[in-house]
């Protein structure tokens, strides 16, 4: 048998890994998808002879929506459990919490969440997409696509809606040569949004650019359908709005919007099938999935590669091998994906437009686009 | 008939007007009370005693007028720096602090140590413990120092309160129905006690009952719709029609 | 404002008012339960968002029935979830005081611990019986749209509807808590209970039956909040604190205050919102509030009796 | 000697349950757990120092504070923007577009260091500022409700919203404050690693001799004329004006010594946490920490703190047993404490506790017999 | 008519009253006498059932309610009013009396209660606490009065309230006890008081009775030895 790193909870038959996300308090809603897709991809490997030989047992914690639990839990896994790799958070919040953590015990973290960038750590994998591989091209694509030139910002008031909308902003202004109308911040829960919707109204944006998390996405919506503003007149984009939230927001009311992410569970071709049937069966065919959801799914296999490719459970040997650009993933719902030396991931932007039964219409495919979590010109 | 301002009463109440949304409790009230003077205010329910004595000691907030103690305007003053100016006050349902003891009543009324810094400091010395015992045998309760006084019987939660007062030993004490729920003998016992506290300082005390009334008075007041309808000693206004019309009964 | 029409800027604050308006009228509907169960019963309810949330659950779980057993009542079904709503939002807030709120009439403020302990206990149900992620009715057409009275004024109906209940709710609560011999036994229980007793009056009664009414008018806004909002575990725990502030501002025991506060903490909010942003907006009108209270410490309207 | 001993400890009980709490922090834990839970412990026992100024405050002043997190969170702050200066050196900055100033800030394209962080280079400074900064907050929101008389529920929920506007600020002004990230990735006290085992440790012992001593200090003030005024108030307010007490004073300065001793948690556990964030000054921290007053009986100040471990330690274990149902567990929990045990864990030591000092005065009347006169009318210690 | 049988009240561990019995038939007034904290609040506190009795039988007509809540006995015909008058505060006054009127299904405020106490008719609609000392004590009556009860209980009916009214009080309860078949029973420590309404006087102390005598048979000098024991 290929050695085994000392210290970590590894057997002769099987490797104990963590899963930390949120079952309780306000983030559950996002973070159940995740954590579900992230048991799938377990089950997955160990039905295929696990890894190294080994099977994969999983330890779940709750973070319960609470960044210092975030941390606790995480020194937890890491010194209790010794687990050989952690699949988890979903907030940036929570991943700055939990990271001097995983920095401190050298452990290994799979961060599966669209985010703001401006990190590079070397004990997480980001396999969800950094700010620029989101958002660039969904501008180009509405600039071109729509004619647009003016842009209203709205989003939760926090660093990830802020991130991005400072890099839209800057894409606008600087590359696109359109001009930012309004820019606005709601307190993240807020569920009242009248009084945004009538400025909106009377500056009367080319397009409405949105950023608004959690439940205040679904007030968001059904006020503005409320007020009399759909697709049919008002072009709308979004980045923070998957299958999961659709749930919530109910597809009348987003229908004709549009989202842009790197995956969408419409999306046809044969892994995604497989995926989606596979992720059915084991969670109920009522069940969606977002591009979180996916990007979770990523993590034990992108894990798996290089451990694989390592020989060993050794964090330092996993991160090392990791890094060498290599490691791919061409099993992937979302097409093809491949891990960048910094620690994230290749990846395709795509636009949906949102139908009715909660499913988008993919409208637009991007190349794939090199992560730049410190983007030159964009800070 | 406006008074000079500095005069020798202990107290000196002036045009003294409250209103209720219109309803005036007191109006345009007039009053003076002596040192050593016992004065007993009488009057039908409602008259306005009860406010009087609210105002007095800043309860409430008059409308209008004046309220001299000692010379000092107390109409703008807060609560506790009325007291501090030496006025003492019960109410006209015994308000005691049910939960301690009634030792521990009796500690918080004792005059020192009423600032944060100085409560924190406050020793509970011999010579205080033996003012307390004083005041508790005065007010009967000395058996029952240790008694949590909420367990106490209407009459005696009547004793205490006065007992909180006389350990303040302030130039005016003021009580609002002192023996409502006493019995005779109580009463008896009472007025004694009044009699003897009213020495070097003034009492003004509101009651119905005429006996007890009749036993203590050195001067009487009836007030009426918030105005003096009479005043003077105890066997004049008992026998003034108007107060038998209004008050005492045929 | 410079290069805006008076018709736009007419419409413009048209529709301000609009947004006002039906914050105003989710304000109160949030407030008139707590309004009753706080204000008049002294109970602190911190579950009373977990009230409003199973009104909510309640709607989404008759419009997921209608739509697979009787599509063709989809028009209608909302009106009766709303009913529906207020009857199981009521039986569980009838459970709860008989299981618990009951014993505690006497302490009242452990009742915001054990109604704490009660909101963990509903959240977690929820989330096992309904999942955790958020969910939401289908909701009929008619209600979903809005009303374009002319061509820049479009009236959400939504919020139409939601003020249309609040106002037939707020008229209830006024009617059966001051008008109705029910409403006297109430006032007089909350006020001293043991004398309610010695007057004749089944306080036991009237408790269960007064903090079922406040947990049924929760569930009844719930279910009008389907309409704007979404349903999730947590959802009750977005609208708790707000709905304290709108009763305490008011001045606890008062409806009128309670009114007055729901209109004047919305209008605030949504007026200085348009001019500075949402997080700023809520600071300046929290603000305010604090000075207000500092300056009436028993809120807008407090009762004045003579102590 | 009894003088003092009677100030510090109240009665023999008092004493008794102080030792043993002290033993079970400074001796038992240590040796049993290991590193990784003591250091939990330890960050529990932050959370004691608001549950014990809930004591005071609430058990004993009758003032609820549903903002007890305001306080805790300033002086987490306050020690977090140090450490945060200290890790925000130049060169551990130096891919940043401005190196020398807090990561966050250089996100939100701020270029210099903002006036206010400044003096937070001084660690004397930052010591000063954990204990006086909260003080004054206090003061200012206290002198302005007590002062006007606002009391009761109508305190509690303004503290709650004064909670919501702090959250909200620190959230909104992101490029100031961190956001709702908050302070993170804090790892050097005047170079010392405060990650490592042995800072942990050495932060555990401190954080456990300052909990002591604020609990004494607080006695001392509950067994004080202070203390008897503070339940007086509780109890009927007017009448204690009537005595002659200006009754906003003795709030202000409780609610000032509640809000300080809070703000010595919040330093503590950002030292042992190793970060600060927004959600600790929020409403449901603060009522969190309520319930650990409430659960070891709102008048016992060593009962807190074993509220706030016993509610912890359930958290903990629950949550780590049953991922998925430990809500109802910890629901249960809040409800049978307040159903079954009304006087919290104080209350079932009150019981047990009897016996204890029972058998000592028997062992004590063996030695002496003699009872003064005095000692009939001496007062009774407060019933903490 | 009224029928205790050895009635016994404890608070915690210590009893107060120690098992009474007593009967006050209809159309009798009962006058029950004693120092402060000799149990007469205590006593009827357990008659209406705010208070549990520990042991004994309370009859109301022949109907035994010891072991009924305070509502049910108000419904079987015992009225209340406690020392302390403890009205409603935020009701208004005609409120305050409405509250009376649940049991005895009255729809409107009888004129003869207004008649005597007019103050009340006058003070119609201010909030109860807003009253003084004696007015809120004659609503306390008032509101016990229109519940049309079979025992009405009286403690310290007259404290605070003013002579002239005290008189009318004591005319009302002589007159109603004659029109009504109505048992009364108060705890006074006015004597004068207790003389113009008591058919019979009862000595309580230390929650035992001493001493009973018929009015006629009363020796004032002798019941005031009682009571200063
Ligand atoms: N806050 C208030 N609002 C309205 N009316 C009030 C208020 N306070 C007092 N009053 C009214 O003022 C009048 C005077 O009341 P006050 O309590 O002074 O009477 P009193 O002379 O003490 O009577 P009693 O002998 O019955 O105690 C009463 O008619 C009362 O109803
Ligand atoms: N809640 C209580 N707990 C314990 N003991 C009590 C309680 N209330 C009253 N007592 C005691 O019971 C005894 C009887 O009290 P009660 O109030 O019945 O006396 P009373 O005869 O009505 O006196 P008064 O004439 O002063 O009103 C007193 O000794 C009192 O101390
Ligand atoms: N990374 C986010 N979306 O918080
Ligand atoms: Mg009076
Ligand atoms: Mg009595």
């Amino acid at each position: 048998a290929p050695a085994t790193s000392t210290g970590q909870a590894v057997t002769d038959d099987t490797v104990t890994v963590g899963i930390l996300h949120s079952l309780t308090g306000t983030m559950a809603i996002s973070e159940t998808g995740a954590q579900e897709a992230e048991k799938l991809a377990i089950k997955q490997i160990n039905e295929s002879g696990g890894i190294l030989g080994r099977q994969i047992k999983i330890i779940q914690e709750d973070g319960a929506s609470d960044w210092p639990t975030f941390a606790e839990k995480s020194r937890k896994l890491l010194v209790n459990d010794k687990v050989a790799a952690v699949f988890g958070c979903w907030t940036s919040a929570s991943r700055k919490a939990a990271l001097p953590v995983f920095e401190k015990e050298n452990g290994l973290l799979y961060y599966p969440t669209f985010y703001e960038g401006l990190e590079q750590s070397k004990n997480v994998i980001y396999t969800g997409q950094e700010a620029t591989q989101q958002i660039l091209d969904g501008l180009n694509w509405v600039a071109k696509e729509k004619g647009a030139k003016t842009f209203y910002l709205i989003g939760s008031d926090y660093i990830w809606p802020r991130t991005s909308m400072k890099i839209a902003r800057k894409h606008i202004e600087n590359v696109l040569g359109g001009k930012v109308v309004g820019e606005e911040y709601k307190p993240l829960g807020d569920t009242q949004f009248g009084s945004v919707i009538n400025k909106i109204r009377l500056k009367k944006p080319d397009v409405i650019y949105a950023a608004v998390v959690g439940g205040s996405n679904v007030a968001w919506f059904k006020q503005l359908k409320a007020a009399g503003i759909n697709s049919k007149k008002q072009t709308l984009l979004t980045i923070s709005v998957t299958e999961d939230e659709v749930l919530g927001i109910g597809g009348e009311n987003l229908e004709g919007f549009y989202s842009i992410m790197k995956y969408f569970q419409s999306q046809d071709n044969p892994n995604n099938v497989a995926f989606v049937k596979a992720f059915k069966e084991m969670w109920g065919d009522d069940s969606v999935i977002g591009d979180v959801t996916q990007a979770a799914y990523l993590g034990p296999w992108l894990w798996k590669a290089a451990v694989e490719k390592a020989g060993t459970f050794d964090v330092d040997a996993v991160v090392k091998a990791s890094e060498e650009g290599d490691i791919e993933l061409t099993t992937a719902p979302e097409g093809y994906v491949k891990l960048h030396p910094n620690h994230h991931l290749w990846s395709k932007a795509r636009v949906g437009m949102w139908k009715k039964d909660g499913q988008a219409e993919v409208v637009y495919t991007s190349e794939l686009i090199e992560p730049d979590p410190f983007p030159e010109g964009y800070q | 008939m406006n008074m000079s301002t500095n005069t020798d009463f202990t107290l000196a109440i002036e045009d003294l007007t409250v209103s209720f949304d219109g309803f005036k409790a007191v109006d345009n009230l007039n009053f003076y009370l002596d040192r050593n003077e016992l004065h007993v205010v009488i009057g039908p329910n409602g008259a306005g005693k009860t406010t009087v004595l609210d105002l007095i000691c800043g309860k409430t907030k008059s409308t209008s007028g004046s309220i001299k103690f000692l010379n000092k305007e107390l109409t703008n003053l807060s609560e506790h720096e009325i007291v501090l100016a030496g006025v003492g006050r019960k109410f006209q349902t015994p308000s005691i602090y049910e939960n301690l003891s009634v030792m521990e009543n009796l500690e918080i009324s004792y005059p020192k140590g009423r600032g944060v810094f100085g409560s924190l400091m406050f020793k509970h010395d011999a010579v205080v413990r033996d003012k307390i015992l004083e005041v508790a045998t005065q007010i009967m309760l000395e058996k029952a120092l240790h008694t949590e006084a909420g367990l106490l019987s209407h009459g005696q939660k009547q004793w205490l309160e006065i007992g909180m007062l006389l350990i303040q030993d302030p130039q005016l004490l003021m009580l609002d129905e002192p023996v409502a729920g006493m019995s005779v003998k109580e009463r008896e016992q009472t007025a004694e006690l009044l009699n003897k506290i009213s020495e070097g300082r003034s009492v003004l005390v509101i009651e119905h009952d005429m006996e007890f009334v009749a036993r203590i008075a050195h001067k009487v007041t009836v007030l009426h719709q918030g105005k003096i309808l009479a005043s003077g000693d105890m066997k004049d206004v008992q026998k003034d029609p108007k107060v038998i019309e209004v008050y005492l009964g045929h | 404002m410079g290069g805006y029409s008076y018709d736009e800027l007419g419409a413009i604050f048209a529709m301000q008012g609009f947004a006002g308006i039906s914050l105003f009228s989710v304000l109160l509907l949030m407030a008139l339960g707590l309004a009753i169960i706080f204000g008049q019963m002294g109970v602190i309810n911190m579950a009373h968002g977990e009230f409003m949330a199973a009104g909510a659950y309640t709607t989404y779980l008759i419009s997921t029935l209608t739509e697979t057993y009787i599509p063709a009542f989809m028009p209608y079904y909302f009106v009766f979830s709303i009913a529906a709503a207020f009857l199981v939002a009521g039986t569980l807030g009838y459970l709860a005081e008989f299981i618990l709120i009951r014993h505690l009439y006497k302490r009242p403020l452990d009742t915001l611990l054990a109604t704490w302990g009660l909101s963990l206990i509903m959240q977690q149900s929820y989330r096992s019986i309904f999942g955790a992620r958020e969910v939401s009715p289908t909701l009929p057409e008619w209600l979903m749209g809005a009303y374009p009275a002319t061509d820049m004024i479009d009236i959400p109906i939504n919020g139409m509807f939601v003020l249309g209940l609040t106002i037939f709710t707020t008229l209830a609560v006024f009617y059966l808590m001051f008008k109705s011999s029910w409403g006297l036994r109430v006032r007089a229980t909350t006020q001293n209970r043991v004398m309610a007793g010695a007057v004749g009056i089944n306080t036991k009664k009237v408790d269960r039956y007064t903090f079922a009414l406040g947990c049924g008018i929760a569930g009844m806004a719930g279910a009008a909040f389907t309409t704007i909002a979404s349903t999730g575990p947590t959802t009750g725990t977005l609208y708790i604190v707000d709905t304290f502030m709108v009763v305490v501002f008011g001045g606890a025991a008062s409806l009128f205050g309670t009114i007055a506060s729901a209109f004047s903490i919305a209008q605030a909010q949504s007026i200085l919102e348009f001019f500075i942003s949402g997080s700023m907006a809520k600071v300046f009108t929290l603000l305010t509030l604090v000075i207000i209270l500092m300056f009436k410490p028993e809120g807008l309207f407090a009762s004045k009796v003579r102590r | 000697m009894s003088f003092v001993y009677e100030k510090l400890f109240g009665d023999k009980k008092g004493l008794i349950g102080f030792c043993i709490l002290a033993a079970l922090i400074l001796v038992v834990f240590p040796v049993m757990l290991d590193s990784f839970r003591l250091n939990l412990v330890g960050k529990y026992l932050t959370y004691a120092f608001a549950a014990v100024s809930l004591v005071l405050l609430w058990g004993y002043g009758g003032t609820l504070s549903l903002g007890q997190g305001i306080f805790f969170g300033i002086g987490g702050y306050a020690m977090a923007m140090f450490l945060k200066l200290e890790a925000s050196s130049p060169e551990n900055t130096a891919i940043q577009s401005t190196p020398g100033i807090p990561d966050f800030m250089d996100w939100n394209q701020i270029t210099e260091l903002p006036l206010f962080w400044m003096p937070f280079h001084s660690f004397s400074f930052t010591l000063f500022a954990v204990l006086v900064v909260p003080t004054i907050f206090a003061y200012i929101i206290g002198a302005a409700m007590f002062k006007r008389r606002v009391g009761g529920v109508y305190f509690a929920i303004i503290t709650q919203v004064v909670s919501v506007i702090l959250t909200v600020l620190i959230v909104g002004q992101q490029g100031l404050t961190g956001g709702i990230n908050g302070i993170t990735d804090l790892r050097t006290l005047n170079g010392w690693d405060i990650t490592s085992d042995s800072a942990k440790t050495l932060f555990y012992f401190i954080n456990c001799f300052l909990l002591l001593a604020v609990i004494i200090a607080s006695r001392f003030i509950l067994t004080s004329k202070f203390g008897r005024i503070l339940l007086a108030m509780r109890d009927k307010e007017d009448r204690v004006r009537f005595s002659g007490y200006d009754v906003a004073n003795f709030k202000i300065f409780i609610f000032c010594f509640a809000a300080m001793i809070s703000a010595i948690g919040g330093a503590m556990f950002t030292l042992q946490v190793g970060f600060m964030s927004p959600s600790f000054v929020g409403i449901v921290p603060s009522i969190e920490m309520v319930i650990f007053a409430a659960i070891g009986g709102r008048m016992s100040l060593i009962g807190a703190v074993y509220g706030t471990l016993l509610i912890n330690f359930g958290k903990t274990a629950f949550s780590e047993s049953f991922p998925e149902l430990w809500l109802f567990l910890m629901g249960g929990l809040f409800i049978a404490v307040v159903m079954f045990f009304p006087n919290g864990l104080a209350g079932l030591w009150e019981d047990y506790g009897h016996h204890l000092t029972k058998r000592l005065d028997f062992i004590k009347n063996l030695f002496s017999k003699s009872k003064s006169a005095a000692d009939a009318i001496e007062l009774k210690g407060s019933k903490s | 008519m009224l029928e205790v049988s050895n009635l016994k009240v404890c608070y915690g561990q210590s009893e107060v009253i120690h098992g009474l019995d007593f009967v006050v038939p209809k159309n009798e007034t009962l006058a029950i006498m004693g120092r402060n904290g000799m149990g007469k609040t205590t006593l009827f506190k357990s008659l209406i059932g705010v208070l549990p009795s520990s042991d004994g039988r309370i009859l109301i007509d022949g109907i035994d309610v010891s072991k009924k809540e305070s509502f049910q006995r108000v419904e079987n015909g015992i009225a209340y009013v406690p020392q302390g008058r403890m009205i409603f505060p935020s009701l208004t006054v005609q409120e305050n009396i409405e509250t009376g009127m649940e049991v005895s299904k009255l729809k409107k405020i009888p004129d003869d209660i207004y008649a005597l106490f007019p103050v009340l008719a006058d003070m119609r609609k201010r909030k109860g606490g807003n009253l003084s000392g004696g007015q809120q004590q004659q609503l306390a009556i008032a509101r016990a009065l229109v519940t049309n009860p079979k025992v009405l209980l009286l403690d310290e009916p007259t404290e605070g309230i003013q002579p002239s009214i005290i008189k009318d009080i004591a005319n009302v309860l002589n007159e109603i006890k004659k029109l009504r078949d109505i048992t009364i029973i108060v705890s006074e420590q006015v004597l004068s008081f207790t003389m113009a309404i008591a058919d019979r006087i009862i000595v309580i102390d230390k929650g035992s009775f001493i001493h009973e005598d018929l009015r006629e048979d009363v020796d004032t000098d002798k019941i005031k030895a009682y009571l200063s024991v």
